[in-house]
């Protein structure tokens, strides 16, 4: 389940909707990736996508996933829009019979969303508005996974 | 062909897409980034440094080398920056 | 935050508290463990647990993932007593400002539950009770961490 | 002592906990074990194989050689197996 909204959701709908009446699930493996604020000094931060394009990247990086790991369910949920400090961003769960696949896949997930999917972040601060660039750490963390394959 | 644009190179050039009908020798992303450079002074420094810009060809990432035609949807922005911080 | 209980938790509620009123957090990565059924042919099983060590581990285990990441929360909920499958048994959530943290944290965690608390299983199958060895794969899983340390 | 025994040796002993006063010669968790096992029959048959059997004492994991005291707290139980297969 793939969806890219403005609206908030709810992480716990969402991972209930994941184990809804199965009994072959083991673990369900998950993360929410929050605004974070204070300490940087971010006000609010806006972020455009490429409607369409974006759904088909998702699209194809579950596929990934599951060609990877034997998983049963997949829910990614990534929020566009203007959003401030402490407001969620992107819900990724995954559920599998067992835990470490759970864990790989959702992290595999996380990261290519953070660093493959066509988002743009516009970040106001104290100085004004200005658009983040590609960070060199992320660029690493897709290039762990892309050694594996 | 329609042409779509994204964060700061859309500051830049003023709209978020345009349709164009560029020339016939305009064959490929790299010669399209060369040849919209020269529409307007929002283009050319939106385009200054193709470094800094990706592209996607009917929504899938092209390089520069791959070819463009006149049917495409081609969108050009800045490599992507995902959900924020974490 | 660690909790040994034998009723149900909610999730959602719990990943809520970890959060509310922070604009510190980038990232929540979760694992919800639970009972697997249908394909193994288990109908129950019971967890047994060593009160007062039980409690006594968990909290050993959550300094020693703090002394490892960064980490801004930790909640821990562990179910003993008779569990249907499909019913949730353990949830692990690492709260951090980044994501590699948490995922790190959070996985590290839940090996550890899976393979060092004191839990013992009971599982009801279609040939009666009986009480569940330690696996070989867990086993590896613990070591791996071990060795990192 | 206080004795606590889990799983499958809790069903083999009988009973989920018990005082008892070992002779001054038993100082050690391995001594322990085999002191108890000439308790019962279902003594002898929960600790007939060690090796299949972990300790704690004052509820951290303890092996073999750990010295045990009247006034500890001792448990014996098999290795432990956490929540069910994830």
């Amino acid at each position: 389940m793939i969806r890219v909204q403005r609206e908030d959701f709810d992480p716990a709908a969402e991972l209930a909707k994941l184990a809804a009446g199965r009994t072959d699930i083991g673990g369900i493996a998950s993360f929410v990736g929050l605004v974070r604020g204070a300490a940087d000094g971010v006000r609010a931060m806006t972020l455009e996508h490429y409607p369409g394009m974006t759904e088909r990247q998702l699209a194809a990086i579950e596929v990934e996933a599951r060609r990877r790991w034997p998983l049963l369910e997949v829910a990614i949920v990534h929020r566009h829009g203007r959003l401030l400090p402490g407001e969620r961003i992107v819900l990724v769960a995954v559920a599998a019979a067992h835990r470490g696949e759970a864990f790989a896949a959702c992290e595999f997930l996380t990261d290519w969303l953070k660093t493959q999917a066509p988002f743009w972040k516009l970040e106001e601060g104290a100085d004004g508005a200005h658009w983040i660039e590609a960070r060199a750490a992320d660029e690493g963390r897709a290039g762990r996974w892309a050694k594996r394959s | 062909m329609k042409l779509l644009y994204f964060a700061w190179l859309r500051s830049r050039i003023g709209v978020a897409e345009e349709e164009v009908a560029p020339p016939a020798e305009v064959a490929t992303v790299a010669q399209l980034i060369a040849w919209l450079a020269t529409r307007s002074p929002g283009h050319a420094a939106a385009f200054a440094n193709p470094k800094l810009i990706r592209a996607a060809v009917n929504q899938d990432y092209a390089d520069v080398g791959h070819a463009v035609r006149a049917s495409d949807e081609v969108a050009f922005f800045p490599p992507v920056t995902g959900g924020r911080g974490p």
